[in-house]
């Protein structure tokens, strides 16, 4: 276990966690934050695996421009997912 | 193990610790101050992780990123506020 | 230019010219025969059909709509466009979950093959 | 000059309808006359393009290009050690086919769509929109690397999609655009997975190459199914068809006729990654993947006929027997991929059976272009695509009406007209393969003509409407760009066996050929 | 004009900072880089023109304004930030908070006035500017700890809000 | 078995975030939700695509002063980049068809979108 | 709706730096990590920027999107022409002829461990550049399309 | 040696703030107070471990005075520079969000903010 | 019924797709020889010191050109859903 995979695996639970909260999260607005916060980890993630090319067009794409579109649309539709 | 990566464990450590709040907040409003947290953070690990890889360009990425989520937390506040 | 006009099949061929050519020499012979008819007979001349002892109403024959076409046809496979037509939901995820579903299994299949 | 030209025409080919698309939203800004001469203009020199590229195919055999190499020929550079690494076009006779068939429908349809789409708003993005989709066809029939074909297979569902949803003023149309969107992203992903996995095992993106490598591990196996399901479904073959109606209903009737043309490419696409990628006599399980592609086929075609029969929106209906004929096309091809391994009954029947799947190929995207956009002419003239509502149009639309006729007499295999040649190729060949299957293509076929008199007795039979009395002709670009089908599938029927014999025998030898495709990058059998 | 040539300015030294160390031309930079840069702040200084400061106001040409706003981030800020660190900490570990919204007039007139001393407040001390009264430029602050007797004010002097640095009249000396 | 496992941690992630992206798919009833959902996928299949050309101790493949011994593989940099450009163009294409689809029907339930059917 | 007079200063301040630093990526491409896509998606970012902190209809005056649909398409009739003139120059569509022939970008690259020179690289720099402004322009035009479409719901 | 120890101790410092921050953000009752702690500590934080890297950096460039390490010194300050407005502003533009969202501040003693209602 | 399909296909997949995992060395790839000559050959070739940059704009350009054109073609779409529509364009839907 290097150092480097334990930063990994620790980036790799991040990157789960945050996953799960998007899926979970009912209210839209929850998950457009959690889903900017998997593309934050992502970023990193691709920074870790050696990546920056990568790491800033997720950072430019992924986090700020995507978040900005995802919260233009729920603004455009509706905040809250509806009951079952 | 050398300082750096040491660091940036800690420091990813602490981004899962403040994923609990993401997860936990009450309000939209607890989960980006979090989602702030999350990102300040992981700002500060790109550029100590530059120095960890002896890639200096590496940097920038940081630069981008501490801009590019600025917009992404514009967009939520500005949602949040109503205003949009 | 030596043009092929033989479709050949592997196990026949097919000559459209020939077709057109008995196509036409059948359409000479349906029209000879119509020819040799007796010419003074007019549409108007026949008996005017009737029902039941009345006259035909105006616009009996007139267009039948698109859905009363093949009424029998679907009337007979009622059971299976029961079955058929809302198996099309129209639901995105249902879309998705087909493709998905092929997908499984294929992958079951190209794994144990 | 000329042969410099005629050396890069595989770019030009992708390059002219790209720069089209560019400048377009440029030469709207000059006004209506200005965009509609770029449309003609770039759809003739694309056409142009399509068919000398085609024809020096069928003349010398595979075309290469290399992008961004010194020369446009050094498949392989000297110094890397037999390795292809920049993105090659290489047009086969299969590919040359298809590029055939993209040129005459995207001139068509141009044409077509100049009168068609006269009265709507968002023109410039709309005409952009169509080159970028005849890019994306274009593009996908004749590169030789993967990921290049996921490019092209994004841009094409991209702006299909976005044609599909054009009408927005009901909603129904950008439900159909979503559906179209959504489900071609997830296959889209689910082939860049299927490419990453490839590319992971052999570090090559060339498709000659992977398949000079391909090892037929169980990664590879899996990467087969994330390849070859998405893009069954991109053709439309039953289970998963559900998207056809849906965006062939919505789509402005032009771009229907276009949405087949690109369903077709990814026929294609399916073909080249069975019989090319993964089409190692020795090592590859060929009836499986034949049967597989035999059932859909089988299945689309009495599915797709049999939801045909009562449906009342005649674009709905068409989409159906799109689905139907897809499975005619699965059917033939599946017959010979079923019968890969076994030499004898390959050379009996399973060439001819694959021989009258691609004619069909052709024939299809003429014969059901050439109907989508008579019911567009209907449309564009009544407002109405409801088949109840519609009748009487017989005499105020007599070149329309002939059209229709044509096209549906071709679809149901009626001689002398281009769908019964390869649906005679099918059905002798299938019926040694399996007499079954023969039978139900041939009820299959019985039950379109039923359904095509259907729609010709209520649109055009009957007195005429007394809210249709309005109606004449519709204008000449439009009656011309359906003349151009019209006439290749009169053409195509009286003399099927020149088309056999130059396009389609070359490209079934191309499409069994593993060997050939791979020796034309890599060098020596 | 003086707008132009501001931004131009502020992109080159931006652009300067950036490409440091990518040649040898007086040390740091290459020609190239040096050209680029020139171009690059004629582009970016035509197109921001509008908005990086006001046009009609010259003062942000001066230089000695730029050296200052350096001198005031390293030296009384940084400070001011130090110690709003160890308050935070306190008020982490112990829990013992007091909070509360109040209003602070900053006497500012600029925009980039209002905004240093808003994040300066924001970044100092126990403080966290919430809103802003668009007229009169009026911060409202949120306080963690709210000293005993303020609460009855009806508003507060900048000054006190920070603790041992003037920050205000510093603000007041770089950005008006 | 265990210890590959864990070297293969990235893969492993990226066979999780499918699941999770595909359950989206096929269980969620919001559209937005939905789009999240293909959202996470493209980010998934962009995860795999770089750790598939990850090189144990190789640094990036950029050319500077320090000496470079052992670079990771560019190929799939260059595919991952293209492929993230193409995801957030189909984001933003199928959003505005949701909103759309929000002000034509009044909801964005996956459910009741189906006017197409039969 | 605007936003406080911070934000929208701190927009200002920014947004002449997210366009130096954009530019900076685009033209460092070659060099350091970047390129046309991220440079031009960090000046995409300073138009966002601008977009959030005022009034769409305050912003449209100075941020038209005709304007931004020029720059779209300007860049990628650059970057097919210049996939045409590698054409004319000899070699296949897209060919890099410039790099290393001297000139503009033509410096040659010493091999092996060296921070590179801006003027290299050849062809690459002015994809770059297409690039960069056919992806600020493309960005911004959809975060202008979804606002605008936004405005629509409204009452 | 020295400047060894600088930067660790500018490690051990930021590495405490960050902590201390995202405790704060744990700890905290409401969103100002978290806010607080975030903006504040974490921005402090990073603003050191930043430090130990410009320490670094300019260690290395008196070591061996190659113009790169100039780079990293100077990239390091802008993003610091960059980090430190955007989180102050942003912790505005969160503050102010909130507020008209109509959270009030829990345990307040005093509230002089009367915002209209969104 | 539903439910339980569905976790069906998403178990069969996730497995296809462990498989994967599993079969595929992580940090350590099969082949790289293509790689290797970009590696080698980007700054005598591509005269880029970015060996990404050089595969994306030089050895893959035309890749770019696609991926472009894709971000062309979704501005499009995005700019046809929110036009403006003529008074009276009406599309009959039934």
């Amino acid at each position: 276990m290097t150092p480097l995979l334990l930063l990994q695996a620790l980036l790799l639970l991040g990157l789960i966690v945050t996953a799960v909260l998007v899926i979970a999260f009912k209210d839209l607005l929850s998950s457009a934050i959690a889903f900017a916060a998997f593309s934050l980890l992502l970023a990193l993630e691709f920074y870790l695996l050696q990546a920056p090319d990568v790491a800033i067009a997720e950072a430019g794409i992924g986090a700020g421009l995507t978040t900005a579109i995802f919260i233009i649309a729920i603004r455009g539709t509706k905040r809250y997912e509806e009951k079952d | 193990m050398s300082i750096w990566l040491f660091t940036v464990t800690v420091l990813a450590a602490l981004m899962l610790l403040a994923m609990v709040r993401l997860f936990k907040g009450p309000t939209s409003a607890d989960r980006v101050v979090a989602l702030d947290a999350i990102n300040t953070l992981v700002v500060a690990s790109m550029i100590v992780l530059a120095a960890a890889f002896r890639q200096i360009l590496f940097v920038d990425v940081a630069i981008v990123y501490a801009l590019l989520s600025f917009v992404g937390t514009l967009y939520i506040a500005k949602y949040l506020g109503g205003e949009l | 230019m030596d043009i092929p006009w033989t479709l050949q099949t592997g196990a026949g061929a097919w000559n459209p010219l020939l077709w057109l050519v008995g196509f036409a020499v059948a359409f000479g012979v349906a029209w000879l025969v119509r020819s040799r008819g007796r010419p003074d007979n007019r549409s108007g001349d026949a008996l005017k059909p009737f029902i039941s002892g009345n006259e035909e109403p105006e616009n009996a024959g007139g267009h039948i709509p698109a859905s009363n076409l093949y009424w029998g046809f679907t009337e007979a496979m009622k059971t299976y466009y029961s079955r058929l037509v809302p198996f099309h939901t129209g639901i995105p995820s249902d879309y998705v979950a087909w493709l998905l579903g092929v997908m499984a299994l294929m992958l079951v299949i190209a794994l144990t093959v | 000059m000329m042969d410099s030209l005629a050396l890069h025409l595989p770019a030009l080919l992708v390059a002219i309808p790209l720069f089209t698309a560019f400048l377009i939203p440029l030469a709207g800004r000059a006004g209506d006359t200005a965009r509609s001469a770029l449309v003609l203009l770039g759809a003739a020199l694309t056409s142009l393009a399509g068919l000398a590229l085609a024809a020096r195919v069928f003349a010398r055999g595979t075309v290469l290009y290399v992008f961004g190499a010194a020369a446009p020929h050094a498949a392989i550079p000297m110094d890397s050690g037999g390795i292809p690494i920049r993105i090659i076009f290489q047009v086969d006779a299969l590919g040359a086919l298809m590029v055939v068939i993209a040129s005459l429908s995207s001139l068509a349809i141009a044409l077509y769509s100049l009168a068609a789409e006269s009265r709507q708003s968002g023109k410039d993005g709309f005409y952009s929109m169509l080159f970028l989709l005849v890019t994306g066809v274009l593009g996908m029939v004749s590169t030789g690397d993967l990921f290049n074909f996921f490019v092209f297979l994004e841009i094409s569902s991209l702006a299909g999609a976005a044609l599909v949803a054009y009408r927005i003023d009901k909603g129904e149309a950008v439900e159909g655009g979503l559906k179209y969107a959504l489900l071609s992203t997830v296959g889209a992903l689910s082939v860049l997975m299927a490419i990453g996995i490839l590319f992971a095992q052999y570090n090559a993106l060339n498709i000659a190459t992977v398949a000079s490598r391909l090892r037929f591990g169980s990664l590879d196996m899996i990467a087969l199914v994330l390849l070859a399901v998405p893009l069954a479904m991109k053709c439309g073959a039953v289970p998963m068809h559900f998207w056809t109606p849906d965006t062939y209903t919505t789509a402005p009737s032009s771009i229907t006729a276009l949405l087949v043309v690109s369903s077709q490419a990814s026929l294609y696409g399916l073909f080249r990654i069975l019989f090319t990628l993964y089409g190692d006599l020795l090592r590859f399980n060929w009836a499986v993947f034949g049967w597989f592609l035999v059932i859909l086929g089988a299945l689309s075609a009495f599915v797709g006929v049999t939801m045909a029969i009562p449906q009342k929106d005649v674009k709905r209906l068409m989409a159906y027997h799109a689905v139907s004929q897809t499975g005619y096309m699965l059917l033939g091809v599946g017959v010979g991929l079923a019968v890969f391994a076994d030499a004898g009954a390959l050379a009996a029947y399973g060439k001819t059976a694959m021989a009258g799947g691609l004619f069909h190929i052709i024939n299809h995207a003429m014969y059901k272009g050439l109907l989508f956009l008579t019911a567009g002419a209907v449309f564009y003239r009544t407002g109405t695509r409801n088949l109840n509502r519609l009748g009487g149009l017989g005499h105020a639309m007599p070149w329309t009406m002939v059209f229709f006729m044509i096209g549906a007499l071709a679809i149901a295999g009626i001689p002398p007209f281009n769908g019964f040649a390869s649906k005679l190729l099918i059905y002798e060949s299938v019926f040694r393969f399996s007499p079954f299957l023969a039978i139900l293509a041939m009820v299959v076929s019985i039950l379109t003509l039923a359904s095509f008199v259907k729609v010709f007795h209520s649109m055009f039979m009957g007195p005429p409407r007394a809210e249709f009395a309005g109606v004449r002709e519709v204008p000449a670009p439009m009656i011309a760009g359906m003349a151009i089908l019209a006439a290749f599938v009169i053409l195509a029927g009286l003399v099927p066996q020149v088309f056999v014999d130059r396009m389609i025998a070359p490209a079934v030898n191309a499409l069994v050929d593993r060997a050939g495709y791979i020796a034309a990058i890599l060098g020596g059998h | 004009m003086a707008s132009f040539i501001a931004t131009g300015c502020f992109s080159f030294v931006v652009y300067l900072l950036l490409t440091a160390g990518s040649g040898r031309l007086l040390g740091l930079w290459s020609g190239a880089d040096l050209l680029a840069g020139v171009m690059i702040a004629a582009v970016v200084g035509w197109v921001a023109r509008g908005f990086f400061c006001d046009p009609r106001r010259r003062a942000a040409l001066q230089p000695m304004r730029w050296v200052r706003a350096i001198g005031y981030a390293c030296g009384p800020f940084f400070l001011e930030m130090a110690k709003a660190n160890v308050d935070v900490a306190y008020r982490v570990i112990t829990g013992r908070i007091r909070p509360g919204i109040v209003r602070v007039r900053s006497g500012m007139q600029t925009d980039l006035g209002v905004l240093m001393l808003a994040n300066s407040i924001t970044l100092t001390p126990g403080t966290l500017t919430v809103g802003i009264d668009e007229d009169t430029n009026d911060l409202f602050v949120h306080m963690i700890n709210v000293p005993e007797g303020i609460e009855t004010r009806e508003s507060l002097e900048a000054r006190e809000v920070f603790s041992t640095f003037d920050c205000p009249s510093w603000i007041r000396r770089i950005a008006e | 078995m265990i210890t590959r496992l864990l070297l293969a941690m990235p893969f492993l992630t990226v066979a999780v975030l499918l699941l999770l992206a595909l359950g989206a798919l096929l269980f969620k009833r919001n559209l937005i939700k939905m789009l999240m959902g293909l959202s996470l996928m493209e980010s998934a299949v962009n995860l795999f695509l770089v750790a598939i050309g990850y090189r144990q101790d190789g640094v990036a493949p950029i050319f500077t002063n320090v000496p470079q011994t052992l670079m990771v593989l560019p190929t799939v940099q260059a595919l991952t980049l293209t492929a993230i450009v193409i995801g957030v163009a189909t984001s933003a294409m199928m959003l505005s068809f949701a909103m759309v689809i929000y002000k034509k029907y009044g909801t964005v339930d996956v459910r009741n979108i189906r006017k197409l059917n039969g | 709706m605007n936003m406080t007079k911070i934000v929208r200063t701190t927009a200002d301040l920014f947004y002449p730096f997210c366009l130096v630093f954009g530019l900076y990526v685009v033209l460092h491409g070659h060099l350091t990590p970047g390129g046309g896509f991220q440079g031009g998606a960090v000046m995409a970012t300073g138009a966002a920027l601008l977009l959030v902190s005022r009034r769409y209809e305050d912003i449209t005056r100075s941020l038209r999107q005709n304007t931004m649909k020029l720059c779209e398409a300007v860049g990628l009739l650059m970057f097919i022409t210049a996939g045409l003139a590698g054409l004319f120059a000899g070699g296949a569509f897209l060919y890099n002829g410039l790099a290393g022939a001297g000139g503009l970008f033509g410096e040659p690259v010493a091999f092996g461990a060296n921070p590179g020179g801006l003027n290299t690289a050849g062809l690459i720099p002015l994809l770059n550049i297409a690039v960069g402004i056919e992806v600020l322009g493309g960005l911004t035009v959809i975060l202008l399309y979804m606002l605008s479409g936004v405005k629509e719901t409204e009452p | 040696m020295i400047l060894n120890l600088l930067i660790g101790a500018a490690i051990a410092i930021g590495l405490f703030f960050n902590a201390l921050g995202v405790f704060g953000i744990l700890r905290f009752p409401d969103v100002y107070t978290r806010l607080h702690a975030d903006t504040k500590a974490t921005t402090f934080g990073s603003i050191f471990t930043s430090l130990a890297v410009a320490l670094y950096a300019l260690g290395r460039l008196f070591e061996t005075a190659d113009g790169q390490y100039a780079t990293l010194l100077l990239h390091t300050l802008v993003a610091v520079v960059v980090l430190a407005i955007t989180n102050a502003t942003g912790a505005h533009a969160i503050a102010r969000a909130a507020r008209r969202r109509g959270h009030s501040p829990a345990q307040a003693v005093v509230d002089k903010l009367e915002e209209p209602a969104p | 019924m539903r439910t339980a399909l569905f976790t069906a296909i998403l178990l069969i997949l996730l497995a296809g797709f462990l498989q994967v995992a599993v079969g595929l060395p992580f940090g350590k790839p099969a082949r790289t020889d293509m790689d290797d000559y970009f590696l080698a050959h980007a700054q005598d070739q591509a005269a880029a010191n970015n060996v990404v940059t050089s595969v994306v704009f030089d050895f893959r350009g035309f890749d770019t050109l696609g991926e472009a054109t894709v971000l062309f073609t979704a501005v499009l779409g995005v700019g046809m859903m929110f036009r403006k529509l003529k008074p009276g364009e009406e599309y009959e839907h039934d």
